[in-house]
């Protein structure tokens, strides 16, 4: 097992990560059917080969890039290492191979704090809002590394979930689960990253509200800032997705376009509900 | 088989459930909808018997359960999945299955002393039944695994499969759906549906995927601010203009830019 | 298979630090050792079934080993006819109205409605019956404790053999943690720590007060034995001839087989509870207990009654620690309240559960031995590094002289260091939970 | 007969716990004797006696036994100076001294409960029994008409045995006792028990504690919060802090400790500043006979097997015989090797009676400008 | 007149003394909160911590009043509070790295990091004692009273006296201004909600660009500040012994628990709890009563509610009875 014998039932409580033996009965396709190019890329994980600890490897030569002013999504089946793909990328655990470039920089050997500075933003999927603060504390925790003055950010962030301005003063744990979400999309906002990376930001929020999350997340792409997101809500997502990569065991299965993924009849019966 | 009369949950001076009254009929699926924040998890909380209500009734079968604790609930027939998944970390995922079934003759002291006959025959009749519905689930691969250590959406199975180990009466899911890969949501829908017309459970869904609740729920409520807002078929209540505004919408605004950008 | 291994070793390491002592020092030494490493792994399993298999934060551990040596005087302590005859009437009846008024309250507290007046009508209860309590009991006291206090002032015993002691010490442990449970088991994490450990004072403070109890702090001394005395040995030619048929002098015969039978007896009582502990780990209710560990919010949804169970385990726990208590106070041959200190008997019980490996009973009892080693054994080793350290200096130099008076606090020390390095190199203790 | 080279005694003692900041001094007293007697080289045939310290811990009966187990069986001591504290004492008399047959001394074990021990003619204490004091503080407090006093202890067998004894002798004299209050040694603060003994007032505060512990504390509080000025001490709060930390503030105050008026008390608190410790301190006196008395034993018997010695032990410290204060010890060696007979006074004026406790001659004392003065003998 | 006594010897035996006291807990349970808010475990090594701030600052005292420095009326120790904090800081900076941090890289078990604490306790323990030795030790000095009693009865022309003295005004002081600058510390400042928000949630704190080690290093110095501060006014007002400050962990603990783990509020509140629990419930109302009643009607008993044997059995109940009615104390704390 990789049990780490200290770590038992504190630190980030998400453990949404370890199974060697994969959930779905699809074997991996060999690398991607479509060329793609990734050279422009504004933020690529290249050939990552990662796991926890001295774990099993749990992401295989996977490599997940976006182009500036693009969304992508990754999705597949649970357990099959997106979440893991996210951390690899922001430097939350161990590499064994492959590299993350920001920009054309090599940043793989940077730890998660610097590449904050470096302007990447993340949400997690879980424990990702600071419960015993309220929600503008939240808000202001996002913006922890500016300098400059946060209040504007803060009235776009209010804007785009205007739940948050009634609750602004409460503790943030004691918002529904979907508040939380929201809460925990705008303190990633609040950074004002060159790049943002969602771990299922949509999961359990309203129609109504992830409608107006989805609308938000194209709305900032099309400012120019790159979006890489998970996601289970896959058929949204990969309608508003310019790239999209199905990932299984840690490989990637397919990846493609948006639009191409949804017409792929395997991909919709795999992944997509049909 | 379940009427909640007028009931009332207040934190502080935020009032989370305002006056909710509702009725579940025996044998039904029904779906419960409503924005974020509409008092849903309060609601099965106070069901359930986690949370105690400010006021009001909660009634079964006739027989009033109103704040009584979950333990006396579950011996009644009455299941609850968690919003955030509730696994027991540090044990096996088949373990987390088997610590189900109440009555157990291993869960007195004295029989672990001195009834190990009697144990280890039930034990084995838990294990085949735990792995029934691992297969069911398909997750029979993570049986042995601990788990604090599957995946999330793996957790959300695991949840389920609990609720499965046991003959209940009316079992309350609460987004099962969230984080879980839609394939494999439709094959739980199925199994809910299976459920419900073989062992006659009743359902409670909560669930913010309308494809979902299509599939299974007649008849939906929905909720918000505390209160019924509307109940009816799925597409009574689609057609809702409340629900339309404070729940459902009208689809992505920014279809335009989408076209623009690619 | 190379788990069992580490296991076998460490516990053979255990049994070869003790005989080394045998060899270096003596053989009463490492039996003196044996002893009391035995009772400390019983106290060890104790706090292990609540913390280890519940999660229960129990730092009251002093209380109960504490209500276990009460009960060795309880039971094995001659009655003092002459204390039950001028006053034993008044203590008696005070404390019935003592526990009729608690009753009574509670009875009202569940009839009335809530409200001002309820809360009124059980204040004037308590404090009513309080008063009245006093009035019975105080002069019952001042009898008892009139009647030849320097040697006696006291209620005495039930004149029963001491080894009853045991079961009743764990018997009045357990009462005490089910009333100790009924009220704050609701409380979590190191909230329960403190209330716990507040309890444990508490029951200490009245040990040491209640003079008609047990002589408070004027101790009880020369409690009876189970095993015969070195004295009567050496004056039994019986014993003498065996001895030196064995070449050894009677006096160092006669003080190992007295050693040897307590080592005995602790040894079967701690088999018998191992046994019970691992059996019940093993099992269905050891998993209820894991899972209820684990999450409690779950587990009761799941139909466990969390509540029960945890008074259950807290009960059985403190029940574990209390046989250990008389236990010990057996072997002391005394009873002595002040000797009680959390430091002792609370915290030091919970470094060897934790350093022998929490929700393991073979940890606790590897914790239990080799920490006791350690308490005894640190005290000639520090002494030792600091005449090692000085030896260099000139003789009767200030800083020399410091140093060596300063000696006995190096046993502190060194337990800090040995503890910090073995949480280093094997966090989840020397033989961790599977 | 077999003598050796080489003595050793065993010191046990809490070095570590409640009483840490006693026992060095105590020890030191000790071992001061034991060097001594070595430097004199009069003992048996010129032998070394060495000093083994063990850590009693002063509460933890288990951690004692063990550490005198290994003295006595391991190190192999001829006798032991201690232990300290009833409770401690009282398990390593039965479990280890009684088994082994070794003599102990106590220093300041005043537990009555520990007369009544069985003890096989092996334990003995130059502390001096709660109620002999008892009566003694009865008389002192009486001659100087006060008949009204609070009264507080420290809560262990010394002080709740003196202060029963004093209780029952002050009012068996007519005096009243307005509050007996116990106070807790090493505990943060002391207002509650100051805020008490203030309520019932009385014209003096009888504190039957330890000067390097609560019962400091409670001068201090008392001092502080004007609640008394004048105190009475017993033997436990006789020391040179009184003078240093207090002074003047407690003029007036009264107090008595063993001693005759003799010279034995000035003599340790000299070889105390000689040797960097305290001579005043609690129970220094005592330890330092303690320790003479074991080697003058083995001297009258000409043995130091304490089956031998254990029965000089009386002889040396009881009339009649030559007196011998501290200091005097090479002297004591000689006379008894020549056959003659001593009474050791020592520091604390040692006369022991049935059960082999310490008689008690007590010089009373008052505070006169910050100085410690003796008023008479008792 | 007779009711100015009472209210005279009512302050004096009872509201002064555990005002004093209250805020000497409180300024421990402070210490003992933050760590338990921010790096969250039970830091049972504060005790002596305290007792190791207290020392260096003993030590300097007397090196300051050998080379003759004082600091008119108040007390030279004072003067020597922020060396000792430093010393302090770097006793505290050191241990941090060489034992607390490997746990935290590993994410430990809360329990683990209380007996990692525990044998960090055990090496002050002797340190400590090892430097400055087992015994008593003053090092008060200065004007000794703002009032003492018998000042205060020839200038009021009362029976009763009242005393306050320096070291209890100091305290008080001291205490307030700690509490107030540790609020607007934590709940204004850039710094403090950092800290605020690595107590929550480590992880996020760090995607939120948080410095942790950071976090801790500075909780870690205001910890030592504290804790010199509290064991300074406390050695000045009683005295200095190493043994004291390990038994003065409990009461601290008490007062950190009544209030709320992780609460500073409740620290304060909690410390004052305890300390009057202490101080009122044992006290004997016989002499207040004496001035309050009439002659006839005056109480023979010490009307005492419970003798000073079971003070501290008394603020234990109390302490069970607030858990009870709020089981995470009286400012809603935490509970890992
Ligand atoms: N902290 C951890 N330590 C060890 N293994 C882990 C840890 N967290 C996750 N894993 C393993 O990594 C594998 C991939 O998990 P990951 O969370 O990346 O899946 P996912 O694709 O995000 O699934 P989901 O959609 O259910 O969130 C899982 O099989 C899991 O068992
Ligand atoms: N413990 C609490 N204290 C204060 N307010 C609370 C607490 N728990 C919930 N609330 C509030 O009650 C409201 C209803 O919460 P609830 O969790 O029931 O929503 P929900 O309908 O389940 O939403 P979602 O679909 O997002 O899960 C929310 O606005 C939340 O802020
Ligand atoms: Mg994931
Ligand atoms: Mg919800």
């Amino acid at each position: 097992m990789s049990g780490n014998p200290y770590q038992e039932g504190r630190g980030n409580r998400d453990h949404s990560i370890t199974n060697p033996k994969g959930t779905g009965t699809l074997q991996p396709s060999p690398g991607t059917r479509h060329p793609m190019s990734t050279a422009n890329a504004f933020l690529i994980g290249d050939s990552m080969t990662a796991g926890y600890g001295k774990g099993p490897d749990i992401l295989h030569d996977c490599t997940i890039a976006v182009d500036p002013g693009e969304i992508a999504v990754i999705v597949g089946p649970n357990g099959a290492g997106k979440s893991t793909a996210m951390k690899a990328v922001f430097g939350m655990l161990d590499m064994r191979q492959g590299s993350v470039r920001l920009d054309g920089e090599d940043i793989t050997g940077l730890s998660p704090q610097d590449r904050v500075v470096k302007g990447m933003g993340f949400v997690p999927q879980t424990s990702n809002i600071f419960t015993s603060m309220t929600v503008q504390e939240n808000l202001e925790m996002g913006a922890f590394i500016r300098r400059d003055d946060i209040r504007g950010t803060m009235e776009q962030v209010f804007d785009l979930f205007p739940i948050l301005r009634d609750k602004r003063h409460q503790a943030a744990g004691e918002l529904s689960g979907g508040q939380r979400q929201q809460v925990a999309v705008g303190r990633a906002l609040m950074t004002q990253p060159k790049v943002l990376m969602l771990d299922e930001p949509t999961a359990g929020v309203s129609p109504i509200v992830m409608d107006e999350l989805f609308d938000r997340i194209i709305e900032v792409a099309r400012t120019g800032l790159p979006i890489l997101m998970v996601e289970q809500n896959a058929k949204q997502a990969l309608e508003i997705a310019d790239t999209g990569y199905v990932l299984v065991q840690g490989r990637n299965a397919y990846s493609g376009t948006g639009k191409e993924l949804l017409a792929d009849p395997e991909v919709r019966k795999s992944f997509l509900g049909g | 088989m379940i009427v909640v009369d007028d009931l009332h949950k207040h934190f502080g001076g935020f009032h989370a459930v305002d006056g909710a009254s509702l009725e579940i009929a025996e044998g039904t699926i029904t779906g419960l909808i409503g924005p974020n924040g509409a008092g849903k998890t309060t609601l099965f909380n106070v069901i359930a018997g986690v949370l105690d209500p400010t006021s009001g009734r909660v009634t079964m079968d006739g027989e009033d359960i109103t704040g009584l604790p979950p333990h006396t609930l579950f011996h009644k027939g009455l299941l609850r999945t968690f919003q955030i998944a509730h696994e027991f970390g540090s044990m096996t995922c088949r373990e987390n299955l088997m610590m189900v079934p109440g009555g157990q003759s291993g869960e007195t002291l004295w029989n672990t002393w001195f009834g190990r006959r009697r144990i280890a025959d039930e034990e084995r009749a838990l294990r085949a039944k735990a792995d029934e519905v691992m297969e069911f689930l398909t997750i029979e691969q993570i049986a042995d695994l601990k788990a604090g250590q599957v995946s999330g959406g793996q957790k959300k199975l695991l949840e389920l499969g609990r609720t499965m180990m046991v003959d209940a009466k009316i079992v309350f899911l609460d987004e099962v759906g969230a984080g879980v890969n839609r394939t494999l949501l439709y094959t739980i829908a199925d199994a809910i549906k299976r459920l419900n017309e073989e062992r006659g459970y009743t359902f409670v869904v909560i669930e913010h995927d309308m494809e979902f609740i299509d599939r299974l729920c007649d008849p939906v409520i929905c909720m918000a601010e505390g209160k019924v807002l509307a109940q009816g078929t799925l597409d009574e209540i689609k057609a809702n203009e409340q629900v339309i505004e404070a729940y459902l919408g009208t689809g992505l605004k920014n279809k335009d830019k989408l076209e623009a950008g690619a | 298979m190379s788990e069992q291994m580490k296991k076998l070793g460490l516990f053979a390491l255990v049994g070869a630090l003790i005989l080394l002592t045998g060899y270096m020092q003596s053989w009463n030494s490492a039996l003196q050792i044996l002893n009391m490493g035995l009772i400390s792994a019983i106290m060890a399993i104790g706090v292990n079934l609540q913390w280890g298999f519940a999660g229960l934060f129990n730092v009251g551990v002093m209380g109960f080993v504490a209500l276990g040596g009460l009960a060795t005087v309880l039971v094995s302590m001659p009655p003092v006819p002459e204390a039950w005859s001028q006053g034993g009437a008044g203590v008696v009846l005070g404390l019935a109205l003592g526990a009729a008024t608690i009753v009574a309250a509670a009875l009202v507290a569940s009839r009335l409605p809530k409200g001002a007046t309820r809360s009124l009508a059980i204040l004037g209860v308590l404090v009513a019956g309080f008063f009245l309590f006093r009035a019975v009991f105080d002069p019952g006291v001042e009898a008892v404790e009139a009647v030849n206090p320097a040697v006696s002032g006291y209620l005495g015993g039930l004149g029963l053999p001491v080894v009853l002691a045991w079961p009743v010490g764990g018997v009045l442990a357990a009462g005490g943690a089910w009333l100790i449970g009924k009220t704050a088991l609701g409380l979590r994490s190191d909230y329960l720590a403190i209330a716990t450990l507040g309890i444990a004072e508490i029951i200490i403070a009245v040990m040491k007060n209640e003079d008609w109890l047990a002589r408070g702090v004027k101790n009880v001394i020369g409690l009876p034995r189970p095993v015969p005395y070195e004295i009567d040995l050496q004056n039994d030619p019986g014993f003498v001839d065996r001895a030196s048929g064995l070449g050894i002098d009677p006096v160092t015969a006669s003080t190992l087989y007295v050693k040897l039978e307590y080592a005995l007896m602790f040894l079967v009582v701690l088999v018998i509870l191992l046994w019970m502990a691992q059996m019940a780990l093993k099992s269905p209710w050891g998993r209820m207990m894991r899972a209820i560990r684990d999450n409690e919010v779950a587990a009761e949804a799941m139909g466990k009654d969390v509540t029960r169970r945890h008074l259950h385990i807290f009960v059985l726990g403190s029940a574990v620690c209390g046989i250990a208590g008389a236990m010990m106070t057996t072997l002391d041959g005394q009873l002595t309240p002040g000797t009680y200190q959390p430091l002792r008997f609370t915290f030091l019980v919970w470094v060897m559960v934790i350093v022998g490996g929490s929700g393991n009973n073979f940890g606790a009892v590897l914790g239990g031995m080799l920490i006791w080693f350690l308490w005894v054994q640190v005290e000639p080793m520090g002494l030792a590094l600091m005449q090692l350290v000085t030896s260099g200096m000139a003789e009767g130099s200030a800083l020399k002289s410091h140093l060596l008076d300063s000696a006995a606090h190096m046993r502190l020390l060194t337990m800090g260091v040995i503890l910090l390095l073995v949480l280093r190199f094997s966090p989840r203790g020397l033989i961790p939970e599977k | 007969g077999g003598h050796g080279k080489e003595v050793k005694l065993g010191i046990i003692m809490g070095f570590t716990g409640p009483i840490e900041s006693l026992t060095p001094h105590m020890a030191d007293g000790a071992e001061l004797a034991m060097k001594e007697v070595t430097d004199s080289g009069m003992l048996l045939d010129a032998a070394k006696v060495t000093p083994v310290r063990a850590d009693s811990t002063c509460i933890d009966s288990g951690a004692a036994t063990a550490a005198a187990e290994r003295l006595i069986t391991s190190d192999g001591v001829n006798g032991i100076v201690g232990a300290d504290c009833s409770g401690v004492t009282g398990a390593i008399l039965a479990n280890v001294a009684l088994p082994n047959g070794v003599v102990m001394i106590s220093p300041s074990a005043t537990s009555p409960g520990l007369s009544d021990a069985e003890d096989n003619g092996l334990f003995f204490r130059t502390a001096p029994s709660d109620a002999r004091q008892g009566v003694v503080m009865t008389d002192v407090l009486m001659e100087m008409g006060i008949e009204e006093v609070a009264l507080t202890y420290t809560n262990n067998d010394y002080g709740k045995g003196l202060a029963d004894s004093f209780q029952s002798a002050f009012e068996e004299a007519g005096g009243t006792v307005t509050i007996s209050a116990a106070h807790e040694d090493g505990k943060a603060d002391y207002s509650a028990e100051v805020g008490a003994l203030a309520a019932a007032g009385g014209d003096r505060l009888v504190i039957a504690g330890y000067v390097d512990q609560g019962g400091s504390g409670i001068i201090r509080a008392s001092l502080d919060s004007g609640a008394f000025d004048s105190f009475h001490f017993p033997d436990g709060m006789y020391g040179a802090k009184l003078e240093d930390d207090f002074g003047s503030d407690i003029d007036g105050s009264t107090g008595q400790v063993p001693g005759t008026d003799s010279p034995g008390a000035d003599a340790i608190k000299k070889m105390g500043e000689e040797h960097g410790f305290d001579g005043t301190s609690s129970f220094v006196g005592e330890s330092y006979d303690a320790a003479a008395l074991i080697m003058l034993a083995m001297q009258a018997a000409d043995s130091k097997d304490p089956a031998d010695y254990k029965d000089k032990v009386m002889d040396v410290a009881n009339e009649p015989g030559e007196k011998i204060y501290p200091g005097e010890l090479g002297k004591a060696l000689q006379i008894l090797k020549d056959g003659g007979e001593v009474d050791y006074v020592g520091a604390t004026a040692v006369e022991l009676i049935g059960g082999g406790e310490s008689a008690g001659n007590y010089r009373q004392y008052e505070i006169k400008d910050g100085k410690i003065t003796t008023v008479k003998y008792r | 007149m007779d009711l100015l006594n009472a209210v005279v010897a009512l302050s004096n035996f009872v509201l002064i003394p555990a005002i004093a006291y209250g805020s000497q807990l409180a300024l421990g349970a402070l210490g003992v909160t933050l760590i338990y808010g921010i790096l969250r475990f039970s830091n049972f090594a504060h005790g002596d911590t305290m007792a190791f701030g207290a020392m260096i600052a003993v030590l300097l005292t007397w090196w300051f009043q050998a080379m003759g420095i004082g600091f008119g009326p108040l007390p030279t120790a004072l003067l020597t509070l922020p060396l000792a904090i430093m010393g302090c800081m770097a006793l505290v900076l050191v241990t941090d790295r060489l034992v607390y941090r490997f746990y935290r890289a590993q994410k430990a078990k809360p329990v683990i990091l209380v007996i990692v604490s525990m044998g960090v306790m055990f090496i002050l323990n002797g340190l400590v004692r090892f430097i400055i030795g087992p015994g008593d030790q003053r090092f008060a000095d200065g004007e000794r009273f703002i009032i003492s009693a018998r000042d205060f009865k020839t200038w009021s022309g009362l029976d009763e006296g009242l005393a306050i003295k320096t070291s209890q005004g100091i305290t008080v002081v001291v205490a307030v201004i700690c509490v107030a600058l540790l609020f607007w510390f934590l709940g204004k400042t850039r710094t403090g909600k950092s800290m605020r928000a690595y107590s929550d949630n480590e992880d996020l704190a760090l995607l939120s660009g948080i410095n942790p080690e950071r976090v801790v290093m500075i909780t870690w110095l205001i910890v030592a500040a504290l804790a010199t501060t509290a064991g300074v006014l406390y050695g000045l007002d009683k005295s200095f012994k190493p043994f004291v400050y390990f038994q003065l962990l409990l009461p601290i603990f008490a007062s950190a628990i009544v209030g709320g783990l992780g609460s500073p509020l409740g620290a304060i509140a909690g410390g004052f709890v305890i300390a009057f629990s202490e101080v009122t419930i044992t006290y004997a109302w016989k002499k207040v009563l004496g001035y309050l009643v009439p002659e006839s009607l005056e109480p023979d008993g010490l009307v005492q509610l419970l003798s000073t044997d079971y003070k501290f059995a008394v603020s234990f109940v109390i302490l069970l009875i607030v858990l009870l009615f709020k089981p995470t104390g009286l400012f809603r704390g935490k509970a890992v």
